[in-house]
């Protein structure tokens, strides 16, 4: 998310059709306006527990925002641990090298690399 | 005329030969020499087939030698087993001539050899004399023939190689302290007995029992047998005779004058001591077998560091000797049916491989490993001939090699002696190695440059070649060879000789009191 | 025809040719005239002697007494069949090889090269209809020394030694073991005639029979169990063709031919089985296969890689006896036969590497696969088959032994067949996906969008070394369908009557 | 030797047709057809067992075809058809070949009526599949294809050791339900668990699906799972222990796709967890949970391949999967980036997409069946496929921070390929009953409930504000070129240092021993030699002296014997 790399210009209208029309995700702030989008239409879903008869087969789901407690803390959590698992768990990508494909770039000959500027 | 003839086989088998060996050296005349030598030896094989055929039911012939009666006078007497060894000694003597005649065109002066034929056929009579007598002091008259035509023979070779002499007067030396011990133990017997006809001492000797004198007799026989037959560590004379005395006379030696000397061993062994004789079992078990075993492995080792292939196998010969000795030192009659069908099958399997060599010291006038590289692509025969015999010491099935060490093992498991087997079995490897290094010089190195070799003549390669076929034919049928052993066995260890009545072969003689039991 | 002349001609017809070879010695094509022609002769006398074991009846021929009963006599039992197809079938593939080979090479002594192999093969078809022991051992020698020139072919100091190995290690054990075992079991057993259920029940005292077992199981050097196993590796410095003969055909073949044919006729599975005789030697035929299968791994070399596979392999056989139960003996008797082919095809396979590229260590063929397409497809599919995967014949032959092993309540052999399975993959395979996919010589058949145009084109062999590892390769596919054909022969002599079937 | 004609000779005969066809084009068509062709048979085939035969004493029943078997039959077909529209560009004929063979050897085993032509297919999926990794032609591709060639084939041989003590015990090859018991059946259980990637049996998979080429892992991620899964589903439904492994395979994948750099590693492991979720619905057995893990199948089959084929594509364009290296590709491959975001937005089981009608099945069914905290963990396993999945791979691959990189669009065929494969995401998520009804159980279910679309719209929305809360916060782990350790660490690292601890060990001992052996057999030799050589005691020529010596010697002894 953070830019402080310079992305390289391209001249817009070598780009596709679809991709000059998602141009406006390049800008910082239409991408704070999904969040936004994100946050409301949160909130709304939770309020939405209130207004329907939940179809439920354990008690726990009859909390309103099960659903959104258990996806919001289980997600942070994960995260949380896979960060420390990262910790114990990461190593150099010639770890198993010479032999590992991890640490070996695509055979060329099997790629197609054209550019939109070619 | 045909009748009268073949009942005096027995005596004819050695006066044949007696006869024409004075003839060669008073014609003068080489060729005509070699002629009446070979008519002598191929009549004396032929008696020998006739009478091998004729006691191969287990019968006995007795001749009696002059008409007098034994234990007075001298019998001979043919049993299997000297039938069995009459036949390989004629048979090799017939073979070794034609060969003989080739060869020693390149050994010596064409003037001396009329007395070769002489001492060539003084030897064969002696041989075959010794095996056909039943006279214990006729067997030592004999003896002394052939040795001292053997000492003969083998100085022979000095013109080739110097050493022979020395050779010679050594086998003189031992051959006549071997001869001397022999007639010293005969004189024991015949002092304790006052026979003198094996078939009588071994009557009178069961009469007699153990006493010191007959185990000083047994001790004094077996020892001076020993000297002759080349058992370890007596065989000392042996690997010098055989390597500088002319190649057709080491064949005829190797082949021949061991056997006879078993044979006589046997003979005294299982016939006339054989009655209740605590010390001889032992003297077997404690003396001969240790040695024929360290014979089969001592011999055989020296045979592999040898670098002339004649000393070779005469080295091989010695560790032979002792498979004969272990089979006999059994003292079962599986073994000592194995110890006579080795005897045959080395003595053709020796005379094949000397009679091969001989080819290559006629060739290219040498027997030394280092000289014979590649010789397998310029004298194909011969070195296959070797090869063949190789084989055959190996005991690769098919030749009669094979055969022996089948025996030979059966009649050691049959004991129950696991180990004797698989020591026969280790010695035959160490034969593999002695085998191949000769096979792996003469085929699949190179030749060296500039050597002119070809093929050996005709006459050489025949009478080779007629020994391959029998070591190979006899080890592809071994119906003659193991019956004749079997039966020679039996006649040796089990005392039918004296049971049976003996065939009368001269009419006026009715059986003797002695000859009866 | 009859049966006994059948027989007899069988042994006598290859020898005979190589008087005729003898004589052809400067006309090589005429020379390999008579090697196809012979071979396929024999061929179709023995097919003619296979309908015959399948009508049920079981020819004999009997020549003469070597020994006082102890005869050269023939009878052809099934598992002698079986061998004797696989050995005469195969010696015309193999004859066909040669010749590709022996001229692709430019090798000398072809003509001694032909004779010792018609001997050979003479020799192997005596192994197969022996009668008995005796009979089989007199063959077995003559195939260990008909086959030592050809081993020394080349007669470098490398050809010296490795003959000299192979025939120091063969007659050592057949000597001095394995005669011994022979002489002991005449000697106990009043007999040597190979029958049903064996001729030793009772004959032995039954702790006597480990030690037997081991004079036998060792004396079989052909077999190659360790560690009497350094003469098959020894024995690479030949020419391939003759490797084809040594390690899929006729010695390793004939060697544990003999081992089932000492279990089965000699011991009888029933001795075995109740006396727990042979419960060491599955130890130690299992210890060969895991073992030779990891010294396999580490040789760069592809014919002494084969060669130790083929250890392993052998060794499968030898552990199917060991097993002493029916279906054991069934797997190991499928076994000579799936592993014969797969194996002549990879020896076969490497042979035309050779002459085409003259490489001989894996790590140099990377990229060869794309070169040689042919070699490689039937490389693989060999590979495969002695893998045992299906739909090719190793698979059933692989079943058979680990029933063997389950029947026997042996879980830790079934483990073994498993490991030496993956083993073999770890081993073989590297092989073909090298020479397919790894390296830059060859077509690239990649490049995106475009025609493959080949950049080097196909460089394979000769025809006549690529052909018959093709038709082998076929064959290891058909042995998979046909498979139940070889059962239905062995079936008599795995299951007698009076045992289950499953 | 059959009534019927075998699908799966259909993807022979066309594997064997296919190198005689001018590559190119043609070539390519002919591959594409064939799948059809199979489809069609298989969808004309009546139920019941066919093409019987008996092959070396077995009897084999190649076509059982029911329900189950249908299903599997006809989406392994459409998954080949799809992968080989998406490898239409391919040329190379091994690749070719083998995927057909591979399709082939899956929808074989998948009809196999006993467990030897089980056996058959189950080790040619094997070996045809092995060749699509091997086909990327690098040493690292030439080594992970080892590795997943002997545990593939490794599996098989634990099937045929489960195999044979099966029918040493009962006699019988048929493929049953079987209950866990004796070796035969847990060997049977572990054959396919290895396939199934079981946790700790799971390593092949993350090993080799990145290492394959572009759409070799396409092909892959179709058959030997989802094989295994219907495997399972056959032999072993109703067994508990398959709840709990089904429940570990859903978790533990998630940590490592997390923290995974190679995109198209992150996509196996999240494979590896639906195939969890399949697990677990076997385990739970009843009608429902099976209808579930089969739809399951189906739809994660089609959601799977569309993931895989456009992170293949920007593979395919930039030469990269990496997380670390890609990012803001959706300007130039828009269409990739949407079929991206379908794929992910049926993962992750979004109404109207795929796997909110089918994963929805296996959730009811546990729940039913009480094992809430089975459920619970399901649950979190959805999350967690939304984070890694629906979240992660889009989100790195085309947006987060732009790499700079402009490749263009993907080729056609795979955009048709994708374009098809989204287009069955979408309409299996908007309209499920046909799937539904070629499941082999009635369906009596209703995805589309309010509750079950709210509740899982929170939990997907609210798992999407925990990544960008966490995001922006700095939290979420970078990607960073890196590898993660994972069980195969064992034999990759540890297993080889073992092997040459030992080894060293072991050659140095037998070394020592054969130096000393060795030179105790020279120095034997040596001494023999001194006693048997030229000059040697035992072979020099004696003076005549001493041989007389030695008669003395042997007679004194042996007359001292005689008188003892």
């Amino acid at each position: 998310m953070s830019s402080e790399m310079k992305t390289p210009e391209t001249d817009p209208s070598k780009l596709p059709w679809l991709g000059r029309k998602l141009l406006w995700l390049d800008n910082t702030r239409n991408v704070g306006h999904i969040i936004y989008a994100l946050l409301i239409l949160c909130a709304g879903l939770v309020a939405a527990d209130f207004m329907y008869h939940k179809h439920s087969y354990l008690d726990i789901e009859d909390i309103p925002g099960f659903y959104a407690a258990f996806g919001f803390l289980m997600c942070a959590a994960l995260i949380v641990c896979a960060r420390v698992l990262r910790v114990i768990l990461k190593r150099d990508e010639d770890y198993y090298s010479p032999k590992d494909i991890a640490s070996e770039a695509y055979p060329e000959e099997q790629l197609s690399r054209e550019t939109i500027n070619d | 005329m045909l009748s009268s003839l073949s009942a005096h086989m027995p005596v004819l088998q050695v006066i044949v030969l007696l006869i024409a060996a004075p003839l060669c050296a008073l014609f003068g005349n080489r060729h005509l020499a070699w002629t009446i030598a070979f008519i002598a030896a191929l009549a004396a094989f032929v008696i020998s087939t006739f009478l091998l055929g004729s006691v191969l039911d287990g019968s006995v012939i007795s001749y009696h030698l002059g008409g007098w009666a034994p234990p007075w006078g001298i019998e001979y007497r043919i049993d299997a087993a000297n039938a069995f060894v009459l036949f390989i000694v004629s048979l090799i003597g017939v073979l070794v001539l034609p060969y003989a005649r080739q060869s020693i065109e390149r050994e010596f002066e064409a003037s001396t050899h009329t007395y070769f034929y002489t001492c060539y056929l003084l030897c064969l009579t002696g041989l075959l004399g010794v095996a056909a007598t039943g006279d214990a002091f006729n067997v030592f008259v004999f003896l002394e023939i052939s040795s001292l035509a053997t000492y003969a023979l083998v100085a022979f070779g000095a013109k080739r190689d110097k050493r022979a002499l020395t050779a010679a007067y050594n086998y003189l030396i031992m051959g006549t302290i071997g001869a001397t011990f022999f007639v010293i133990g005969i004189g024991f017997l015949y002092m304790v007995t006052g026979t003198l006809n094996m078939a009588d001492l071994a009557v009178r000797l069961a009469e007699v029992g153990d006493t010191r004198v007959t185990r000083v007799a047994f001790v004094f026989i077996l020892v001076g047998m020993g000297l002759k037959l080349a058992m370890f560590p007596l065989h000392l004379w042996l690997p010098n005779a055989y390597s500088y005395a002319p190649s057709a006379i080491t064949a005829f030696l190797a082949a021949t004058a061991t056997k006879v000397a078993l044979y006589v061993l046997l003979r005294f062994t299982f016939t006339v001591f054989q009655f209740d004789f605590p010390v001889q079992e032992l003297t077997f078990e404690y003396v001969v077998m240790p040695l024929a075993l360290v014979a089969m492995f001592a011999a055989s080792i020296a045979a592999v560091f040898q670098k002339d292939v004649k000393r070779l196998l005469a080295y091989s010969s010695v560790a032979q000797v002792g498979y004969m000795l272990l089979g006999v030192a059994l003292l079962t009659e599986a073994g000592l049916t194995a110890g006579i069908i080795h005897l045959f099958n080395h003595a053709v399997t020796k005379g094949a491989l000397f009679l091969a060599v001989g080819c290559f010291v006629y060739q290219i006038g040498s027997s030394r490993l280092g000289d014979l590289k590649g010789i397998g692509k310029t004298m194909p025969w011969t070195t296959a001939a070797l090869t063949a015999g190789g084989l055959s010491l190996i005991g690769v099935p098919l030749t009669v090699g094979f055969i022996s060490k089948w025996y030979l093992i059966q009649a050691s498991l049959e004991t129950g002696s696991l180990w004797i087997a698989g020591l026969i079995v280790a010695s035959s490897l160490i034969a593999v190695v002695y085998v191949w290094r000769i096979v792996e010089v003469a085929y699949l190195e190179p030749a060296p440059e500039g050597r002119k070799a070809k093929e050996a003549p005709l006459s050489m390669i025949l009478p080779t070649y007629a020994l391959v076929a029998a070591s190979l034919y006899f080890g592809i049928n071994s119906e003659l060879t193991s019956s004749a052993a079997s039966q020679a066995a039996k006649a040796l260890y089990s005392a039918t000789d004296l049971a049976v009545p003996p065939m009368q072969l001269t009419p006026s003689d009715p059986p003797s009191e002695g000859a009866v039991q | 025809m009859s049966p006994e002349l059948a027989i007899t001609l069988t042994i006598l017809l290859p020898a005979a040719a190589t008087l005729l070879l003898a004589v052809l010695d400067k006309r090589p094509n005429l020379r390999e005239a008579v090697s196809l022609l012979t071979a396929g002769a024999l061929f179709v006398i023995v097919l003619g002697l296979l309908q015959t074991v399948l009508d049920g009846a079981q020819p004999t021929a009997h020549w003469f007494d070597v020994l006082p009963g102890l005869s050269l006599a023939f009878e052809i039992e099934p598992l002698g069949m079986l061998f004797g197809v696989v050995a005469a079938g195969l010696w015309i593939v193999t004859a066909l090889y040669s010749i590709g080979y022996m001229r692709g090479n430019n090798e000398t002594n072809q003509t001694r090269f032909y004779i010792c192999f018609a001997i050979a093969i003479s020799a192997a078809m005596g192994i197969a209809f022996a009668a008995n022991m005796f009979t089989l051992f007199i063959f077995y020698e003559v195939l260990t020394l008909s086959t030592y020139p050809l081993v020394a072919h080349k007669e470098t100091d490398v050809a010296r030694k490795g003959a000299r190995t192979y025939l120091g290690i063969l007659i050592t054990t057949s000597i001095g073991f394995q005669l011994v075992a022979i002489v002991w079991t005449w000697v106990v057993a009043g007999t040597l005639d190979f029958e049903q259920g064996g001729i030793l029940a009772d004959k032995i005292d039954p702790t006597l029979l480990p030690f037997l077992l081991a004079l036998y199981a060792f004396g079989i050097g052909k077999a190659a169990l360790m560690p009497f196993h350094r003469w098959l590796p020894a024995a690479m410095v030949a020419p391939t063709p003759v490797s084809a003969l040594l390690h899929a055909v006729a010695v390793v073949k004939a060697g544990v031919f003999t081992m089932l044919k000492v279990g089965v006729y000699i011991f009888g599975i029933d001795l075995l089985a109740t006396t727990g005789a042979a419960d060491w030697l599955m130890w130690v035929a299992a210890f060969s296969i895991l073992a030779a299968s990891i010294v396999a791994m580490t040789k760069d070399n592809l014919k002494a890689r084969l060669a130790y596979s083929t250890i392993s392999q052998l060794s499968y056989i030898t552990l199917g006896m060991a097993l002493a139960t029916s279906l054991g003996v069934m797997g190991g008797a499928m076994h000579i036969a799936m592993h014969a082919m797969g194996k002549i095809t990879l020896f076969m396979c490497a042979g035309a590497i050779y002459v085409a590229t003259h490489k001989t260590e894996i790590s140099d063929m990377d990229g060869l696969g794309r070169l040689m397409p042919f070699t490689y497809g039937a490389f693989f599919i060999g590979a495969l088959s002695i893998i045992g995967l299906p739909p090719l014949g190793g698979a059933w032959s692989k079943w058979y032994l680990m029933l063997g092993a389950a029947d026997a309540g042996q879980i830790i052999m079934m483990g073994v067949f498993m490991v030496s399975s993956l083993l073999n993959i770890a081993y073989l395979l590297p092989v073909v996906a090298r020479g397919f996919f790894m390296g830059n010589t060859g077509p690239l058949a990649y490049s995106v969008g475009a025609a493959a145009v080949p950049s080097k084109g196909i460089q394979e062999a000769p025809l006549w070394c690529v052909v018959p590892p093709c038709l082998t390769a076929i064959g290891c596919l058909l042995l998979f369908f046909y498979a139940g054909d070889i059962y239905t022969l062995i079936e008599p002599v795995a299951f007698p009557e009076g045992t289950s079937q499953p | 030797m059959t009534d019927l004609f075998p699908p799966f000779l259909i993807f022979i005969a066309g594997a064997l047709l296919l190198p005689l066809v001018p590559n190119g084009h043609p070539r390519a068509l002919v591959a594409v057809i064939v799948p059809v062709i199979s489809a069609y048979f298989i969808w004309m085939m009546p139920e019941g067992m066919h093409g019987q035969f008996t092959l070396v004493g077995q009897e084999l029943t190649l076509l059982r075809v029911d329900k189950l078997s249908t299903i599997f039959g006809l989406v392994f077909s459409l998954a080949a058809f799809l992968a080989l529209i998406y490898a239409w560009h391919v040329r190379d004929t091994i690749q070719q070949t083998m995927a057909l063979l591979y399709a082939g050897a899956a929808i074989g085993a998948v009809f196999a009526g006993d467990l030897v032509s089980l056996f058959i297919f189950w080790e040619g999926t094997a070996i045809a599949s092995v060749f699509l990794i091997w086909a990327r032609r690098t040493e690292g591709a030439y080594w992970t294809g080892m590795r997943y060639l002997i545990v593939q084939v490794g599996s098989g041989v634990i099937l045929l050791a489960g195999m044979v003590l099966q029918y040493n015990e009962t006699g019988s090859m048929a493929f049953e339900a079987m209950t866990l018991g004796g070796p035969a059946t847990w060997a049977i259980f572990i054959a396919f668990g290895v396939k199934c990637a079981f946790p700790l049996l799971h390593n092949w998979m993350p090993d080799a699906y990145p290492a394959a080429t572009v759409t070799g892992t396409v092909i892959l991620s179709a058959f030997t799972t989802k094989l295994a899964v219907y495997a399972l589903a056959r032999g072993f439904a109703g067994t508990e222990i398959l709840i709990y492994i089904g429940a570990t395979m859903a978790i533990f994948p998630v940590f490592y796709a997390v923290i995974e750099n190679d995109l198209r590693r992150v996509l196996t492991y999240s494979l590896n967890q639906q195939l969890g979720f399949m697990v677990v619905g076997i385990g739970v057995g009843t009608e429902l949970a099976l209808n579930g893990t089969v739809a399951h199948a189906f739809a994660s089959i089609l959601y799977q391949a569309l993931l895989f084929m456009s992170i293949g594509a920007v593979l395919f364009r930039t030469g990269t999967a990496r997380a670390s290296e890609l990012g803001g590709l959706y300007k130039t491959m828009p269409l990739t980036m949407i079929f991206c975001l379908i794929g992910a937005a049926s993962i992750s089981s979004f109404p109207l997409f795929s796997g909110f009608v089918s994963k929805s099945l296996i959730l009811s069914g546990s729940v039913h069946e009480g094992h809430y905290i089975v459920w619970g963990v399901l649950l979190f396993a959805s999350a967690g496929a939304f984070i890694h999945s629906g979240i992660k791979v889009p989100f790195f691959a085309f947006f987060a921070q732009d790499s700079g990189m402009r490749p263009k669009e993907a080729p056609w065929n795979m955009l048709l390929a994708m374009g098809i494969t989204a287009f069955l995401c979408i309409a299996i998520g908007v309209y499920p009953d046909p799937i539904y009804a070629l499941l082999p159980y009635e369906v009596v279910y209703v995805p589309y409930t309010t509750t079950h679309v709210v509740t899982q719209l929170q939990l997907l929305f609210f798992s999407a504000l925990a990544f960008t809360v966490l995001m922006r916060a700095g939290i979420y782990p970078t990607e960073l070129k890196s590898v993660n350790l994972d069980f195969d660490w064992t034999y990759r690292k540890l297993g080889p240092a073992l092997i040459k601890g030992v080894r060293s060990l072991i050659s140095s001992v037998w070394g020592a021993l054969i130096g000393a052996g060795l030179r105790g057999v020279n120095f034997g030799i040596a001494a023999l030699e001194r006693a048997h050589g030229a000059d040697g005691l035992l072979a020099r020529a004696w003076p005549t002296g001493s041989m007389v010596l030695w008669i003395a010697v042997l007679l004194g002894a042996t007359l001292l014997l005689n008188y003892m």
